[in-house]
């Protein structure tokens, strides 16, 4: 019987400077680990990533995409998170609309102080993409066949 | 106003009066109890092993009958009302027990905690009002010092039950003033009173509840409530003090006790 | 038992004893504590040491009232009465008929005032 | 196409021992664009900076990408040791392998993939950085303290003396805080009001100091050095200016119910009233809530005999505008609310106090006027009990997960002042742990014990029972003798855990200060930034930070002090040069993004533009870098994609998707 | 529309403005297409009647670029996608004369084909005020007849309303066209299974050509150069028709357009291979109605769009998809 290989996937977390970045360094000075799937972009804010960044993770393998920021009423910019959670809110929306996966996509608020939720937040994250599979259906969504 | 009622084993046999004076008491008060139809027994302790699930299925059962009534289900036992609430909470928010429950039962529609849990007590306290019992007590017993005795299963654990404040409870004492007495508070009113140790062990239960009554009637109680068969029991092995089922009180406020 | 048994218990109990700090605010409130030849704050400690064959032992098993005071007061929700209900559950889960109350001895415990509620409850914690 | 070297750090073993690092130089010099690729122990030291840049001169290289620490630890070094070597210092990027890799993982071969493809989305992140130059902008030197307590007036006294300009904000009317309402300290049993009023006194009297009391800082809007704040001065109904501090007006007034805030609500106070004798400013204020006049509009008594003629009931609040260079957070603490905690009976009994209140009662200001006495009967007691950790180190819904630090000594205080005044009262610590590090501290922990006999008892307290003759009954544990302990005590003493002042979570966010799950504030580094807040411009001082006794709350308060004369010494700042940017050409001049920027950071202007051979006018958005903070909200808002923000530009994001989805 | 002919005569006349905006007849019968008219010659050409659904208001972006006025008709419908442009400053209200025109609902020469009628050489009926119930159509094939509302453009069957939101002055009467549920299709799109909506958008967009259509019809459209075709988002591989846009263009586009679209249904209207664009606006619509409240772009021109405002208390994402 030929062994399956077991799936790794490829997941982009986006995270604020301020807070989600520092919560990650916080998570990895405190050894709390998370599957190396997880490879994390820095932003100033999570009001810098744009839906475009994300269905561009997705087009180009990516089988998650995690945004995190600071709490809403913490932004280090006073209002960029209210922002990112509309935007994110309708995108997220339209992706099930077009029948995506839910789950793939996420948005957790993680303060500079919580490493732990960051680590649970990840490997919460990286077991529901694992059990989702490999995402085709972004790629495949495509206007020319 | 309807509610399905779960009476519980007691209540059928060695403490009929908490039940017919709370069934008098609730037809004063324009509230019916409708008994949940062959109801089986709660088990009297809520099993805290996380793997149990065969000893919930009793109180699964009349939650879900409830349930299929829209009605919420009222207690009178401390007991009952501790292991139906509790249950209730596993169904709620623990999956393992909630699927395994339904699994067993076999029902169309899973059961998933939706039932509402209420104490007497919080029938006559959030859905009547005691401001609105108040006003219809027609004999007061004004003068009588009365100590509440709270004891485990009404309160603890605290966030479950969301009784009262399960350190410092007053629902009783509200109770009291309600009927026209005055409450005597005391700070081992929720401390226990044996238990079933009892059954082995009657003199230690009779030095906790010998304890308790002191310190009751230090304060000037003049008799105890409780709205435990088991607690009445056990505080019955001291003479310091007379008890009463709430219930009875209740009856006697209202002017139905006597009734037939 | 063994070590496997105190991995059973705190699969059962749900109990991570790990977080007691030993404040001993359950021995304080609890009140069989005299009656107990375990104490409540050391039952964490038997089970880290994977020593259940003492703690089955014990009759602080059947001592405990499940009165739930060390459960509301614990500061570090580890809720000390859930591992005594487990340790209790494993004992007469593997020792059956032998578990603490047999049915012969009840009728001579009775009384005419005896509730069912008690018969119930000391047979669902000695025995089930 | 950049010239590009890769630079990766060992860390000693704290990277290397996960990660291959030399596997890492291998790959990524296969990378396009790399011309260099090297590994060093410790590439922060001054002999992996001095590899770098031999690096950069000797290859020419155009970008550089350093695998290491968290950019939050030494981006600034790398980007610094860059320009030395003649590069622009913003074509440095961090790969993070450390926090974000070797630290979180444990399988070298995952950790090394992982480090690998971190670095390649460096690389190519780097490929399309640009050489940015910081702008400048001003410094207002004026610093502004939030409360004043012995943390915000120490912090203004350093500051002030330094020659700056400073105000302090105090929500109540008098500065003093919580050290004014103390009866001695630890671990010498100085007098707290002995040597905290003289620094009142100087901070009043200082040039350079100006006090807002009973004000509130209503909000604050702008970035560091450039701070503009809207503090509401709440009418006192008293005019400061005439007030002449004689007290006639508290004497006369015929409304004395009010709970005495500062006694802790053990006793009451009249409704015009300063909180204490030697407040300051010494002069009162009316609270409306318990004052006749103002309830009913009848009495006017304090108007009648003041006569200075300072009393005006019509005084309105106030809002005042002032700008700042710095902001120093320095709210404080108060004690939790013990409603939950019930087995102590501390709302039932009015002998279970907490040991503020004991400063109270043992103060000769207090409610007792210093006498040790029951509060129930006023006997005075022959048994104390004092119960340590109520809501501290408290993993459940009721309190608080913390230690809360200064308990196990001011509880020693106590006992010892007790046993000191009062031989023949017996006192009784109910303890975990005792925590004495300090200078002095466990020697005074121990004095209390062998000099003074004081009993401590390792064991928590499970209940206290009030009895019918007026006695309390406490129940606990001796954990070390193995006996669960009932004693009869006369007063009762909660060791009450400690936690941030109320407002504290507001003042954050309109800071944008960040604050952890306790409401403590955060520090820019736990280590070694602990009394700046991530956000640039804003010092933490005292235990709005975490808890902390006086010595250490003063020694922080110096400390936020030095970091805002640092900041104030600059007549200018370096600006963030990551700033968004418009394309002229791509603008359709819609005002989308000047609807997101929260810094009002974007204008329109009217620009002839040429676009391709097209001539033509058009309205388009302009950004002021002095403004803009570089949150990119404009960015996403834009539906052109002419606005783009520098150093996080969507070209280089992408490439870092890209790189990591490859 | 000789009354409109007349009006537009007199303005150009009394220099109160310098050309119009209007349609003009068409190579057929059925499509008359946007234009200016400079002078009162010109305007014989004018046309007005049930297949002018085109939106003029994108073509006051040009306009306001010129010199002097220009009078614009515009339906009831067309006056949001105006007001839009003006609140994003892309038009200017000073070099626009507004003439609401009164509409009893478009037609077209797709929905006839639907129909079961093509080759047409000539409608009868199909006046734009006043049109008949049942339209006599000469077509290559002989003579046909076919119910006026059952060929009127979708958009018109969940008609906006009869009020124009902006105008100097209106001529003629709207009629009630209203007898549909926009959101329908969505609700219904909504309670698929994912796999039935994969299904069904993988097949609906499988069909796009990348003409561009859409987005040049779109008054939301209206950049002076799309990020599809800017470098800005696009690191390297222009011109590669797998890339990333080309996947996600239709996504984007709604994305792009979020807060902004009118919903005038244009899009739809123009594309060649008959996708229904306008399914996923009206699901960004639909959300941002549900999410934050009421609101349609273009109703006026100065309130926030959703995207562009915020609430402290909005609804997280995964609440959101809870309810979803």
């Amino acid at each position: 019987m030929p062994v399956e290989k077991e799936f790794r996937p490829k997941i982009v977390a986006f995270c604020c400077n301020w807070c989600s970045y520092a919560g990650a360094d916080l998570a990895g000075s405190s050894r709390l680990g998370y599957p190396a799937d997880v490879k994390i972009i820095r932003v100033p804010c999570s009001c810098r990533v744009n839906p475009m960044f994300i269905l561009r993770a997705f087009e180009k393998g990516a089988d998650g995409v995690i945004l995190c920021g600071c709490h809403p009423g913490d932004c280090h910019y006073s209002t960029g998170n209210y922002y990112a959670r509309r935007r994110m809110t309708l995108l997220f929306s339209l992706l099930d609309y077009l029948g995506v996966e839910e789950g793939r996509t996420r948005v957790e608020w993680v303060s500079a102080a919580e490493g732990v939720k960051f680590s649970t937040v990840m490997n919460e994250f990286v077991d529901k993409i694992r059990s989702l599979g490999e995402n085709v259906r972004l790629g495949d969504l495509r206007c020319k066949n | 106003m309807k509610y399905s009622y779960y009476p519980g084993c007691t209540l059928r046999t060695k403490a009929k009066e908490l039940d017919t004076y709370a069934r008098k008491s609730a037809e004063a008060l324009g509230f019916t109890l409708e008994e949940v139809e062959n109801w089986q027994c709660c088990g009297g302790v809520y099993p805290l092993g996380t793997d149990e699930v065969a000893t919930k299925l009793s109180s699964v059962r009349a939650l879900r009958d409830a349930k299929e009534k829209g009605q919420a289900l009222v207690t009178l036992c401390s007991a009952c009302h501790h292991v139906l609430k509790r249950v209730n909470d596993d169904m709620k928010n623990v999956p393992k027990v909630r699927d395994a429950a339904n699994l067993y039962m076999g029902e169309e529609e899973p059961y998933m905690g939706e039932t509402e849990v209420l104490h007497f007590l919080e029938v006559l306290r959030d859905k009547i009002g005691f401001e609105e019992l108040a006003k219809k007590v027609v004999n007061p017993l004004t003068g009588k010092k009365i100590g509440a005795y709270y004891g485990c299963l009404l309160l603890r654990p605290g966030q479950i039950l969301g009784f009262d404040d399960p350190e410092n409870p007053t629902i009783i004492e509200d109770f009291i003033r309600a009927i026209g007495a005055e409450p005597v508070s005391y700070a081992m009113r929720n401390e226990c009173c044996g238990g079933y140790i009892s059954l082995r062990d009657g003199e230690k239960a009779q030095n906790m509840c010998d304890a308790i009554m002191e310190n009751a009637a230090g304060f000037g109680a003049e008799m105890l409530l409780t709205a435990c068969p088991l607690c009445m029991y056990n505080l019955n092995k001291s003479d310091k003090l007379p008890v009463y089922y709430f219930t009875e009180l209740l009856a006697e406020a209202l002017g139905v006790k006597e009734a037939e | 038992m063994s070590k496997h048994d105190a991995e059973m218990i705190r699969e059962i109990s749900g109990v991570n004893p790990l977080k007691c700090m030993k404040c001993g605010k359950c021995s304080a409130t609890c009140p069989a504590y005299d009656e107990m030849d375990i104490k409540p704050h050391q039952f964490v400690s038997y089970v880290l040491r994977g020593d259940i064959e003492a703690l089955a032992d014990s009759k602080s098993l059947w001592k405990c009232l499940s009165c739930f005071a060390c459960i509301e007061r614990c500061p570090r929700n580890v809720e000390p009465a859930k591992l005594i209900d487990a340790a209790r559950q494993a004992v007469i889960r593997q020792r059956g008929n032998e578990a603490d109350l047999s049915p012969d001895e009840i009728p001579a415990l009775l009384d005419e005032k005896t509730p069912q509620q008690l018969l119930v409850s000391a047979f669902r914690r000695y025995r089930r | 196409m950049q010239r590009i070297g890769v630079f990766v750090c060992h860390c000693g073993s704290n990277i290397a021992a996960t990660v291959d690092v030399k596997r890492v130089v291998e790959t990524v010099k296969k990378e396009q664009g790399v011309v260099h690729a090297e590994d060093y122990p410790y590439m922060c030291s001054e002999a992996g900076q001095a590899l770098i840049a031999a690096a950069i001169k000797e290859k020419n290289l155009g970008g550089i990408v350093v695998c290491s620490c968290s950019p939050r630890m030494h981006e600034a070094t790398f980007r610094k040791a860059a320009e030395r070597a003649g590069l622009n210092p913003y074509m440095v990027e961090i790969a993070n392998i450390r926090e974000h890799c070797s630290w979180i993982h444990k399988d070298m071969e995952e950790a090394t993939e992982k480090a690998v493809i971190l670095a390649r989305a460096a690389i190519a992140k780097v490929h399309l950085n640009s050489h940015l130059q910081p702008g400048e902008s001003l410094v207002t030197k004026r610093a502004l303290v939030i409360g004043g307590g012995i943390a915000g007036i120490q912090t203004a006294l350093d500051i002030a003396e330094a020659g700056y300009e400073v105000d302090i904000v105090e929500k109540t009317p008098s500065i003093g805080g919580r050290m004014s309402q103390l009866d001695k300290t630890f671990p010498t049993l100085d007098c707290s009001a002995c040597i905290l009023t003289p620094k009142m006194v100087d901070a009043a009297a200082h040039e350079k100091i100006n006090l807002y009391t009973y004000s509130e800082v209503e909000s604050v809007s702008g970035f560091v050095g450039n701070f503009s704040v809207d503090i509401r001065k709440k009418a006192r109904f008293v005019d400061m200016n005439k007030c002449t501090g004689c007290g006639l007006c508290q004497e006369k007034c015929p409304s004395k119910k009010a709970k005495s805030e500062f006694n802790r609500g053990l006793n009451t106070r009249s409704a015009i009233y300063t909180p204490f004798a030697q407040a300051i400013p010494n002069v009162p204020v009316i609270d409306t809530e318990s004052c006749v006049k103002m309830k009913t509009g009848k009495c006017g008594l304090c108007e009648k005999v003041c006569q200075a003629g300072a009393i005006d009931y019509s005084q309105k609040d106030e809002i005042i505008t002032e700008k700042y260079g710095a902001i120093v957070v320095a709210t404080g603490f108060d004690t939790i609310n013990l409603d939950q905690y019930g087995e102590y009976a501390y709302n039932e009994s009015p002998d279970v106090i907490t040991s503020l209140e004991l400063e109270r009662v043992m103060n000769a200001a207090g409610p007792t006027k210093g006498h040790l006495e029951r509060l129930s009967d006023g006997k005075a007691p022959k048994e104390i009990v004092f119960i340590q950790c109520v809501g501290s180190r408290c993993d459940d819904h009721r309190g608080k997960p913390y230690c809360s630090k200064i308990c196990c000594m001011y509880t020693a205080k106590h006992a010892m002042l007790i046993r000191d005044k009062y031989p023949d009262v017996n006192v009784t610590v109910f303890y975990i742990d005792v925590r004495t590090p300090g200078k002095n501290f466990d020697e005074f922990y121990r004095r209390a014990v062998e000099e003074y006999g004081v009993n401590y008892i390792k064991g928590q307290v499970g209940k206290v029972v009030p009895q019918p003759d007026g006695s309390l009954l406490v129940q606990g544990s001796d954990l070390l003798d193995g006996k669960q302990i009932k004693m009869r005590a006369d007063m009762v003493v909660l060791a009450t855990a400690i936690e941030p002042e109320a407002g504290v979570r507001k003042i954050a966010t309109m800071l944008t200060a960040s604050i952890d799950t306790n409401n403590f504030l955060t520090e820019a580094h736990p280590k070694l930034r602990p009394v700046e807040s991530p956000t640039a411009g804003v010092f933490l001082s005292g235990v709005c930070q975490g808890p902390k006794d006086i010595p250490e709350t003063v020694s922080q308060a110096g400390a936020a002090a030095v970091k805002v004369i640092g900041l104030l010494a600059k007549d200018k700042l370096l600006t963030n040069p990551c700033t968004a940017e418009s394309d002229t050409l791509l603008c359709n001049g819609c005002s989308v993004c000047q609807n997101v920027c929260p810094y009002g950071a974007i204008g329109y202007e009217d620009k002839e533009v040429n676009d391709h051979g097209i001539r033509e006018t058009r309205r388009v958005a302009v950004v002021n870098s002095a403004l803009c903070q570089g949150c990119g909200a404009c960015t996403v808002a834009c539906p052109s994609g002419a606005m783009d923000l520098k150093g996080f530009s969507n070209r280089q994001i992408l490439a870092e998707v890209d790189a990591i989805c490859r | 529309m000789q009354e409109l002919v007349k009006r537009a005569k007199e303005l150009l006349a009394d220099g109160t403005v310098t050309r119009v905006l209007g349609w003009k007849k068409g190579d057929l019968a059925y499509n008359p297409e946007p234009a200016f008219f400079e002078n009162e010659e010109a305007l014989s050409e004018f046309v007005y009647d049930s297949f002018c659904g085109a939106n003029l208001s994108k073509y006051m972006i040009e306009a306001s670029k010129k010199e002097g006025k220009t009078l614009v008709f515009l339906k009831p419908c067309d006056t949001y996608s105006f007001n839009q442009l003006l609140k994003e400053h892309r038009v200017l209200r000073e070099k626009a004369y507004i003439v609401g025109v009164g509409c009893a609902g478009k037609i077209s020469a797709e929905k006839m084909k639907e129909a079961g009628i093509s080759g047409i050489l000539e409608v009868e009926g199909a006046d734009a005020l006043n049109p008949s119930e049942t339209l006599k159509v000469k077509t290559l094939y002989g003579d046909k007849e076919v119910s006026y509302k059952d060929v009127m453009l979708e958009r018109c069957h969940v008609c906006k309303g009869k009020d124009h939101m902006i105008y100097d002055e209106i001529i003629g009467e709207s009629r009630d066209t209203l007898d549909g549920d926009r959101m329908e299709k969505v609700r219904e799109i909504e309670a698929m299974s994912p796999e039935e909506k994969f299904a069904f958008f993988q097949s609906e967009l499988s069909r796009c050509i990348r003409c561009n259509a859409c987005r040049n019809v779109c008054p939301a459209c209206s950049c002076r150069k799309c990020v599809f075709d800017s470098t800005k988002f696009d690191s390297a591989q222009k011109a590669n028709v797998d890339s990333f846009e080309e996947k996600m263009f239709h996504v984007i586009r709604a994305f792009h357009v979020a807060g902004r679209c009118t919903d005038c249904g244009e899009c739809s209207r123009v594309c060649p291979q008959n996708i229904p664009l306008h399914l996923f606006n009206r699901k960004l619509i639909s959300d941002m109605n549900e999410f934050y409240g009421e609101y349609q772009a273009g109703a006026d021109a100065e309130t926030k769009g959703p995207l562009t405002a915020f609430t402290q208390d909005d609804i997280e994402p995964s609440e959101a998809r809870e309810r979803g």
